[in-house]
């Protein structure tokens, strides 16, 4: 019965957003008025269900670690944000929680993001076995990032048979992947309709298996 | 000309809308034909295939729901496939989630795969149904296997004639749920998942599951994956393979997937599933290897993905011709046609 | 204390977990536990923001009576409406255990559908400007667009029926070229995360103290 | 690796009953063998590395437990540190069990079990020699180190060069050129001029890059008397930018012909925001669309319309996947850092230009490891040497554990 109710709902809600597409109108709006509400308020409960209350409001007040009190006035200051003589205050626990997270990142950012990718750029051009398009392919992985980076770099000016040349083939490497990625960009987008058009002609008007 | 140009500039003037309709019936009208154009596996999913198939149920995966509502479409069936893989295989599977929409997403899809009145799903049964259960004189060993426990529950139940196996909530899969700062719940399940999740999702304390208990942190663990569509994928690889060493694998929706193949190639992580014909790839694998009876949806999505994408490239091309043969690309633009 | 103290706990912090990751000793193992165990806790605080400011926006616009006032009515009632059923009053739709709560029903039922339906208008957008706005305009825009075409078509399995050499080429082109253009975006948006790290332990960018306080 | 060991061959190998069994029949389990601890290297202390030798009928064993207990404790002291299972090996890291935590310095003893279908047999008790101990540096890190060291020292000796008034140089960037060629075009026209900030928050550094070019253009447009548009999304973003739009009619010496309702705030959602400037766009056309700043889905509506209303469009972003589509309907793009370069540029802030240029010289470092294997891999195809792998070994770091 609820499955039902929540199928018919959940259609109209689809088609009110498609209606966007002829015009914008009021249905339209109030849908997009309901999901703002709706998803702040899922995301106030769960991090209060699965956060707040196991991690604080338990040990705190049913347990009794007074240990928790610290963090739970400095947790609290975000909401001295909302009076703007002690807005200030709401920078402490920003302050913490950023400052720490900056350093956490800055080591494992530099060894994932950029010394590993360096490390796998130095691949051999050819090892026995390989077929001459994989020969083209590795040279094309170091020769690409080579010149993509070239075009990248700002401090001397894309000109003379390293920075001029090179930046050109970087471009060019750049649009082929670029190319790459509006191609799939296509193929999500389509995916994402093709999703709510397998709702709408199945759960809803049981039209196809 | 003049006359010619007029053509196109109708042509180009009519109504978007009459390109909306073309577009909603080529995506409504294949439905109808069931095509099951065949579809060629690649090494970046087999990759992940391969690897959950050498798992048992010794061993640990996790699955991260780090994707909201609106790519449901691209990344659910992902994660359903390596679920049921898992389930099949008796992996035990850690959920977790970056945003708090995933928690809501991951118990869509555990729904699905234990939804009794579809064949070849599984049957369960939650963790207070059976961990307080009476098993007569034998105790439950706090470390019980799947099939220990199996042995147990059979005594007294009888699996769904349909089913294709049980699932069992704190042995066979775990809903740990969100966390916020995510990558910092990373970091510590490396030392110790409870430490992180002292309750599950519904509110059972994790420290008493069999499977928390055979796999206590992240560490022992044998393969993340992450399901999402947005760079949080990029937290699990640097905060839990490159911190602790866990194997990772991406499920990606295809805006995405083109970005990160590069941590494939450095051996960052085990395989990846791009977009519908990532999970399209997997669901084909599933079916080969008898672990599920049928395709799911990616694979039926794809024969309509087809069409579309012909759609898609006759507007491109009839579109740059209209605009050659009109003259467009001589008038009136003042600034050298840029990139 | 407005700005200075701040300031300093990020230098302070960001230093420590720097040179953290560097020394395995116990000593730096119970910092950084300290870190995983507690901060999470402080950053589920930042909810009130969220709410506080969503509150806000749309109470002034009820209570001054702008446009569209009656809409923001609506999202006030929707997002106090969800911890109302979802923590005080779990209650079940029929009022039977086994019944899905409110809270979920309205997550699953008008949540889901409605977010996955707005990111799916892109198809038909797609649609449209592939029609009137992709134009091949210069030689470069020519081959993004080729390279486009081949690998979308390589995907699908129809691309199949063009030739067993064009899926093959598809996925060429997706696992050379592009995956070196893209190396090279990735490494630049490394060394921009790094940068900012950076620039933010040490206080050259504070655009995150905000007008708070000014 | 460096491994003491003692073993205590002790009595309670004969009191237990799976060893009295082994004993009694054949076909019944042999024990497990020697069991070896060693120190883990680079941890807290907190590690030990245990291996075992497995019993010589290890084809039949179900599993293995580990037990251990500290010195000189009783034997009711032992507790199951861990269970292997075939296929898992023989050696484990202990201590990573939050349950049964290693102390550093703490010398520990062991025992293991193995277990089968027709019973179990334990083998003798071992006393590890070696205690876990803490390091003060992680070797395996040296390389990370390096790189965050570097790094470090580029982008504060840059930004103490850009402070000390040093000029620092920046290739010309196209795009600067465009969005002079395109205000100009605007004013001939006597068209207004659409610049969208981006629809993300203040702390996106998109964000903060669009703002400084928006700066620079109003200042422009101030001095040729162009009408500006500058629709927000986002409010903080929006008083922002409307403080500097104001800055700049007044840099331009002319506050009076600012216009207070240039810049507004349109709608926080995102597709109402779109359909807004759509509005905008039919309405007033717009001689010149800048987009510049972090967009999303709606990047391609936007560009769509505009390019529909001919517009010259300039668009910029470092969102890689809204790349694609702003090339192919935009007159000019700049794509990813040529964003934060030509803001860089144009605002002149020399700690933001130190940072560029810091960055700019890491990747010269990349660069030249990059190139180093072209000429290697070539070196080797030609000379048929090893060079890329011994290239290879040097830059690579080891894997976490």
């Amino acid at each position: 019965m609820y499955e039902q109710i929540g199928i018919w709902l959940a259609a109209f809600f689809t088609l009110a957003i498609y209606s966007f597409l002829y015009k914008e109108n009021p249905v339209y709006r109030f849908a997009e008025h309901v999901v703002v509400g709706i998803s702040l308020g899922y995301f106030m409960v769960y991090t209060y269900n699965n956060v707040l209350e196991p991690r604080l409001v338990r040990p705190l007040f049913v347990e009794g670690q007074l240990g928790l009190i610290p963090i739970m006035l400095l947790g609290l200051l975000y909401i001295t944000r909302f009076f703007r003589s002690v807005s200030w205050l709401s920078r402490y626990p920003i302050a913490v929680v950023f400052g720490m997270a900056m350093g956490l990142s800055f080591p494992r950012t530099m060894l994932s993001m950029v010394l590993r990718q360096a490390e796998a750029t130095v691949i051999p051009i050819y090892r026995t076995g390989y077929a001459w398009h994989d020969v083209l392919g590795s040279v094309i992985i170091i020769v690409g990032t080579l010149t993509a980076l070239i075009y990248f770099f700002f401090s001397k000016p894309h000109k003379g048979w390293f920075f001029g040349t090179g930046s050109k083939i970087g471009i060019w490497i750049i649009m082929i992947a670029f190319g790459a990625t509006f191609g799939f960009t296509v193929m999500g987008r389509i995916s994402l309709l093709i999703g709510r058009v397998q709702f709408l002609l199945t759960d809803w008007l049981h039209l196809i298996e | 000309m003049a006359e010619n140009n007029s053509i196109w500039d109708k042509l180009f003037n009519m109504d978007r809308r009459w390109i909306f309709l073309l577009m909603a019936v080529v995506v409504i009208i294949p439905f109808f034909f069931k095509m099951g154009l065949p579809i060629n596996t690649t090494d970046e999913v087999e990759g992940i295939y391969n690897y959950v198939d050498s798992l048992e149920q010794n061993d640990a995966v996790m699955i991260g729901f780090d994707y909201q509502p609106g790519t449901m479409a691209e990344n659910q069936p992902m994660s359903e496939a390596v679920m049921r893989h898992c389930f099949a295989r008796k992996v035990p599977v850690f959920i977790t989630a970056v945003l708090p929409l995933g928690n809501g997403l991951a118990e869509e899809a555990i729904a699905n795969l234990t939804d009794p009145d579809e064949p070849g799903t599984f049957q369960r049964v939650r963790y207070r149904e059976w961990h307080s259960y009476d098993y007569g004189q034998d105790s439950l060993p706090s470390r019980v296997t799947h099939d220990q426990l199996v042995n147990l529950w059979e005594r007294d139940h009888q699996l769904r004639e349909d089913a294709m196996g049980w699932v069992f909530e704190g042995v066979d899969y775990v809903i740990l749920g969100y966390a916020p700062l995510f990558h910092i719940v990373l970091l510590g399940m490396g030392r110790s998942i409870v430490s992180q999740y002292p309750a599950d999702l519904y509110g059972n304390p994790t420290e008493n599951m069999p499977m928390v208990k055979r796999n206590k942190s992240a560490r022992e663990v044998d393969l993340g994956v992450t399901v999402a569509g947005s760079s949080a994928v990029l937290w699990w690889l640097t905060y839990a393979h490159e911190s602790y060493g866990m194997p990772i694998a991406f499920g990606v929706t295809a805006v995405m997937a083109t970005d990160y193949l590069v941590y494939l190639q450095s051996g960052q992580i085990v395989g990846q599933m791009g977009g519908l014909r990532g999970a399209a790839e997997y669901e084909v694998m599933l079916k080969r290897d008898g672990y599920s009876i049928e395709e799911g949806k990616a694979f039926r999505g794809m024969d309509v993905q087809s069409i579309a994408h012909i759609l898609i490239v006759i507007l491109i091309v009839v579109g740059n011709v209209a605009y050659f043969a009109g003259g467009y690309h001589r008038k009136g633009r003042r600034l050298r046609a840029g990139r | 204390m407005r700005r200075t103290i701040p300031l300093l706990i990020v230098m302070v912090g960001g230093i420590m977990m720097m040179i953290q990751f560097f020394i395995p000793h116990q000593i730096s193992q119970a910092v950084f536990g300290l870190y995983t165990d507690y901060v999470p806790v402080i950053a589920g605080f930042a909810l009130i923001l969220g709410v506080g400011s969503l509150t806000r926006v749309h109470y002034h616009k009820v209570r001054r009576r702008a446009e569209n006032w009656q809409y923001s009515l609506l999202v006030i009632f929707f997002l106090y409406l969800m911890p109302v059923f979802g923590i005080i009053l779990p209650a079940s739709l029929g009022g039977q255990a086994e019944e899905p709560s409110v809270f979920h029903f309205l997550y699953r039922w008008v949540q889901i559908p409605i977010q996955s339906s707005m990111f799916s208008l892109l198809a038909f957008y797609i649609a449209s400007a592939a029609f009137r706005a992709f134009r091949a305009r210069s030689a470069m825009a020519t081959v993004l667009m080729l390279a486009a075409v081949i690998v979308m078509m390589g995907q699908v399995p129809i691309g199949d029926y063009l030739g067993k050499w064009f899926p093959a080429l598809g996925l060429w082109i997706l696992r050379h070229p592009n995956l070196g253009g893209k190396r090279a975006i990735q490494l630049g948006v490394g060394f921009g995360i790094l940068a900012t790290n950076l620039k933010i332990i040490f206080g050259v960018e504070r655009n995150w103290l905000g007008g708070a306080g000014r | 690796m460096l491994s003491l060991r003692a073993t205590v061959p002790a009595m309670v190998l004969f009191a237990m009953a799976g060893n009295v069994l082994a004993q009694q029949g054949a076909g019944v389990l042999a024990p497990p063998g020697e069991v070896t601890v060693s120190d883990v290297p680079n941890d807290g202390g907190d590690q030990l590395l245990v291996c075992f030798e497995p019993s010589p009928d290890d084809e039949r064993v179900n599993s293995y437990t580990v037990y251990r207990r500290m010195q000189g404790e009783g034997d009711d002291a032992w507790r199951p540190v861990r269970v292997l299972f075939p296929g898992q090996g023989t050696s484990f890291v202990d201590g990573r069990d939050p349950d049964y935590s290693v102390r550093p310095g703490q010398i520990y003893e062991y025992r293991v079990t193995a277990l089968s279908e027709s019973g179990e047999a334990t083998g003798p008790v071992y006393v590890a020699e070696e205690a876990a101990d803490g390091e003060w540096f992680n070797t395996n890190k040296v390389r990370i180190l390096i790189g965050c060291a570097v790094f470090l020292g580029l982008i504060f000796f840059f930004f103490s060069k850009a402070q000390s008034g040093d000029k620092l140089y920046l290739r010309p960037i196209p795009g600067i050129e465009a969005i002079d060629e395109a205000i100009g075009r605007a004013t001939e026209m006597g068209k207004p001029i659409l610049y969208i900030p981006g629809l993300s928050t203040i702390s996106d550094v998109a964000t903060i890059a669009s703002l400084t070019i928006l700066g620079r253009v109003a200042k422009k447009v101030a001095e040729y008397q162009t009408p500006i548009m500058v629709p927000n999304r986002n409010p903080i973003v929006y008083t922002v930018a409307e403080e500097s739009v104001k800055q700049a009619y007044l840099e331009a010496g002319r506050p009076d012909s600012y216009d207070p309702d240039s810049v507004f705030f349109l709608t926080q959602s995102q597709f109402a925001f779109v359909a807004g400037v759509n509005g905008i766009m039919a309405r007033e056309k717009p001689a010149t669309n800048f987009y510049l700043g972090m967009f999303w889905a709606e990047s391609l509506i936007l560009a769509e319309t505009g390019s529909l209303s001919g517009a010259i469009q300039i668009a910029g972003t470092d969102a890689v996947t809204q790349l694609p589509f702003f090339i192919t309907t935009c007159d000019y793009t700049l794509i990813g850092e040529e964003l934060y370069a030509a803001s860089a540029y144009l605002g002149r802030e020399p700690k933001q230009l130190g940072a560029i240029k810091g960055q700019d010289y890491f990747k010269a470092l990349v660069m030249l490891i990059i190139f180093g294997t072209l000429v290697l891999g070539i070196l080797d195809v030609l000379a048929n040497t090893d060079l890329v792998a011994w290239l290879d070994h040097l830059v690579t770091s080891p894997a976490a554990g």
